[in-house]
């Protein structure tokens, strides 16, 4: 295992030191139980955003934590989903009296620490919402199984609500934005090597030299099918194709495209494979009104790369584009 | 001679090291169906619980159960701290004020902790999770105790059904939980939460072997 | 190799055409002679900051085209120096009639292929002037070798020549914040794994599972020495240490402190080392007043880090903290 | 019989043969001690020469080589580039007009590209680079001219010191270019832009074997 870390067990508390040391402008370290607050949090008649998941995904969510996008975010152990105490100290945290919209990605884990804490929160008089986003077409989606997972989505829907909350929209109105861009959003992943949880100390699976996985989750996970690699242009039209047909996006359509590394991807690939993912929107009548390229939802050091396209509308533009600062996402201030 | 306090804390202490020994195991089990971590979140949470018990090593089984289960939930995280969480919490809500569990009170605990597993987690019989082991080993429990089975003979039935039904769900394709994702690949393996649970009540018929 | 590209002989203008695809609102490719360039250059009565060099570097330099930072970029092929002819093209593109400042890291290709560059120009009657970024102190300086190669530093000094030059400050004083900038700062960097130039197909070198490479420069060539896998919290000090000896930093210093990775390597290990540098410069009594913590001068997908300390001033705080808009460093604006 | 400007012709595109067929062992050394891409660059320079030469076949010998020489600058880039360029242009302004090169032609022609590399890299001998190659090739050149050796002859004995002073580059520590930063890793490893350089004039020996 290749890592520069120090040991397997406190990863996660020097990473989140390494964000006191770097970020403490933006934002504020809360130790036992672990979150990431906004510096300046509760804001006061906003509506709090919070988000949470295991580690291993940086810079989502901690990096996403400040003013245009998350209140708090609580990092658990590695591809560990928090504890339900996490998010209950978050909650409390970062309400501004408004209410608080939990964000969480579909797994079986997140589910049910976010509804424990849920419960308790409330229990305690705070207002909150939960919002769970499944949009990896990888997964056949059904009733009788744990469903879709959920990946590039959240990022892009965290930077959403947190520009509606900004606005003071009440807190069934910023779970609508987040509903809307879940349903509006599909994404789909692949990894051209495996990750090494830092406990495990070896790669999560085994891939030869010349194979791919096709429809990875973030998680190391392996994915649904194995095959023997294949030029970018192809590979993007296996993750587009899916995605495209699923929702289904149509000619007119405008939407955000994100091309995503997972960790150890370089970004020369990824903007190799944004030409071939422009290309097909093109080839189809979908216009790519705005973009993301980068490593934004990772699985450690994973070499890989996701799309995501959420169809958009002119309120969604408006609050994609409005500012956001924070660690890992910054612009209009 | 029934179950006594000092046996289900003994029952615990041997399940941390039980989790101890498999660790590598139980985390081999979830690289290759889920994401390689089950084998350290269960050995997280059990190493904590182990710090709580001198504080409640005086109070009646259903503080302790539910002393245990309130740690798993705020520190094993993943899918595995509140459905073992829940399933302690249950046991420990079912045995309120017991200094010592009689046959049928392990069985009405161990059923209300199931219970608690089944509403929280959704799995049903077959789904390829804990599940698969913690019923087949529940019902040779009430199916030991119709044939008037020893407690130690009815806890070794028991362990021994969650031992098959570990064992089967490696044919399984997984409906519930992260192995679920990999559709058909997951089966061929066997689920690393019914693993672990196989070991609970493994444990529980190895310490009070001695009970009757 | 295991890469998302489609041919080796493609990757650039993949690349390229992926860049011009994400980021016309910013930047214009011109192809063939191959430079990125802002979108409005050139701007008049500005000096106009180039740079350079081979691609597989991604953000570096491409990324960093746009207002507050470079003016152009020439990529090479990967790891290649570009031609003549492609800085020439640029300075000419990018001539607002203030001059052009060529910011060339020192590599024996670059300085030479710059040089063939700036004497055409100078030709053609445009003012150029070009400063060389020599950073790297794992490399013995000596007037009879080829010297320090240009790391980490060159970004650095990128934003704030940037930011120098929005402030329409004078081609000399320009060229005098490059050469502050590299005056007071050093780099080091490190590898865990090699990577692989896509025309070779192989990685450029073996490192055993338990092995690095300490002192690597950003082309994929071996490092200093190679030794054991250690600790971030060691690794960190055989990086940190020679560079804070060698300007010397001492305490009471106020520094940019950059930890950037490699390409290969997730962001939660750059705040595991970002930690361990915080403490370190505490302890010597040096002071962080800016940081920069991600993947902004990449060796392909290798896998390691570099970390650079600049020494600041009021006034190179200040261009810091200007605002800048390019696709790769976005603040202010 | 002179080297004909149809002769240097042949040279080139036997090169530009030679190239391609050690482009991967050129890029191998590259590895050893540097970044991989001496044989790709290379390549790359001299195909887009090849598509050059029908334009210029039938000037003189001097424009043939500077054409060579400035298409090396705008395709190859790196250290290659401007040296290999610089070695070619200043080969051609050395035989402006040339329709044919005697020994002494050649001679010229040759120390004035070597200077061009080393005004441009500023390499001595020693420091492990290609003028490690190119200066005993030009030394051995002059010393057979003093002999009264034969053209084909003394291109030989040019070519055996090139593969000499190539392999003498072996034990060298790099002083200049990229092996340079490797320290005293670089002993050990034989230099690609020698190994290039050799390469060269031994083209040059075995294309122009029947001149005399
Ligand atoms: N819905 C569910 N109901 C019951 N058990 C489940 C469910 N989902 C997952 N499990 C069990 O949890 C185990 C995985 O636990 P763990 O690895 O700790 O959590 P995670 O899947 O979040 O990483 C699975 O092997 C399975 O037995
Ligand atoms: N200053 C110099 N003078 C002469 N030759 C040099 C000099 N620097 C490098 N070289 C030659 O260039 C070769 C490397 O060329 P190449 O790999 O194409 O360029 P780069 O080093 O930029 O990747 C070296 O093997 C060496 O022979
Ligand atoms: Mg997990
Ligand atoms: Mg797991
Ligand atoms: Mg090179
Ligand atoms: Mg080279």
């Amino acid at each position: 295992m290749k890592k520069l870390i120090n040991k397997p067990e406190d990863v996660v508390t020097d990473e989140l030191n390494g964000i006191v040391a770097a970020h403490s402008d933006l934002v504020r370290v809360h130790f036992d139980p672990n979150f990431i607050a906004r510096a300046d949090a509760p804001v006061k008649g906003k509506v709090g955003v919070i988000s949470g998941g295991g580690s291993g995904h940086e810079p989502m969510h901690g990096g996403f934590v400040g003013m245009g996008m998350l209140d708090a975010a609580c990092p658990g152990a590695v591809f560990t989903s928090p504890t339900p105490d996490q998010m209950l100290e978050a909650t409390k945290a970062v309400n501004g009296g408004a209410g608080v919209l939990h964000i969480v990605k579909n797994y079986t884990g997140d589910i049910m620490n976010f509804e424990m804490a849920a419960d308790l929160a409330r229990a305690e008089g705070i207002e909150v919402e939960a919002v769970v986003t499944n949009d990896d077409v990888a997964v056949k989606d059904s009733l009788y199984t744990a469903g879709r997972r959920g990946v590039g989505v959240t990022v892009l829907a965290e930077k959403m609500c947190g520009a509606a909350a900004e606005q003071k929209r009440s807190l069934k109105e910023v779970a609508d934005v987040c509903r809307k861009v879940n349903g509006q959003g599909r994404s789909m992943g692949m990894a051209l090597t495996s990750c090494t949880v830092p406990h495990a100390g070896k790669p999560t699976f085994d891939l030869p030299e010349d194979e791919m996985e096709i429809g990875v989750g973030i998680h190391g996970e392996p994915g649904r099918k194995r095959m023997k690699l294949q030029t970018a242009a192809e590979i993007t039209e296996m993750l587009a194709g899916p995605i495209l047909d699923d929702l289904p996006f149509k000619s007119g359509d405008s939407v955000l495209a994100f091309v995503n590394g997972m960790g150890g991807t370089p970004l020369i690939e990824l903007y190799v494979v944004y030409n071939e993912l422009a290309k097909i929107c093109a080839g189809r009548g979908v216009k790519i009104a705005r973009n993301l390229i980068g490593s934004y939802i990772t699985s450690l050091e994973m070499a890989g790369c996701s799309i995501t396209l959420v169809k958009m509308d002119d309120d969604l533009l408006r609050l994609w584009d409005a500012p956001v600062k924070t660690p890992g996402l910054r612009w209009g201030v | 001679m029934p179950i006594s306090r000092d046996a289900v804390l003994d029952w615990i202490k041997a399940y941390a090291d039980a989790i101890a020994a498999n660790k590598d195991y139980l985390t081999q089990l979830d690289s290759d169906i889920g994401d390689a971590d089950h084998g350290v979140n269960m050995h997280r949470g059990f190493q904590a619980a182990l710090t709580k018990l001198p504080g409640v090593a005086d109070k009646d089984i259903g503080t302790i159960l539910k002393t245990v289960g309130m740690t798993l939930v705020s520190t094993v995280g993943g899918a595995g701290g509140p459905l073992y969480g829940t399933l302690f919490m249950q046991m420990g809500a079912a045995t309120p004020s017991k200094q010592e569990l009689t046959l049928a009170d392990w069985a009405t605990a161990l059923e209300a902790g199931i219970n608690g597993v089944i509403m929280r987690g959704k799995a049903q019989l077959g789904d390829k999770t804990m599940v698969d082991a913690l019923t087949p080993a529940l019902a040779a429990i009430k199916e030991a105790t119709a044939n008037s089975a020893s407690l130690s003979g009815a806890l070794q039935q028991s362990a021994q059904a969650a031992e098959q039904g570990m064992k089967d769900t490696i044919p399984l394709v997984a409906r519930k939980g992260r192995a679920s994702y990999l559709g058909e690949r997951s089966a061929g393996h066997q689920d690393p939460g019914a693993t672990s649970s196989h070991l609970l009540l493994k444990t529980a018929a190895d310490t009070w072997a001695g009970a009757s």
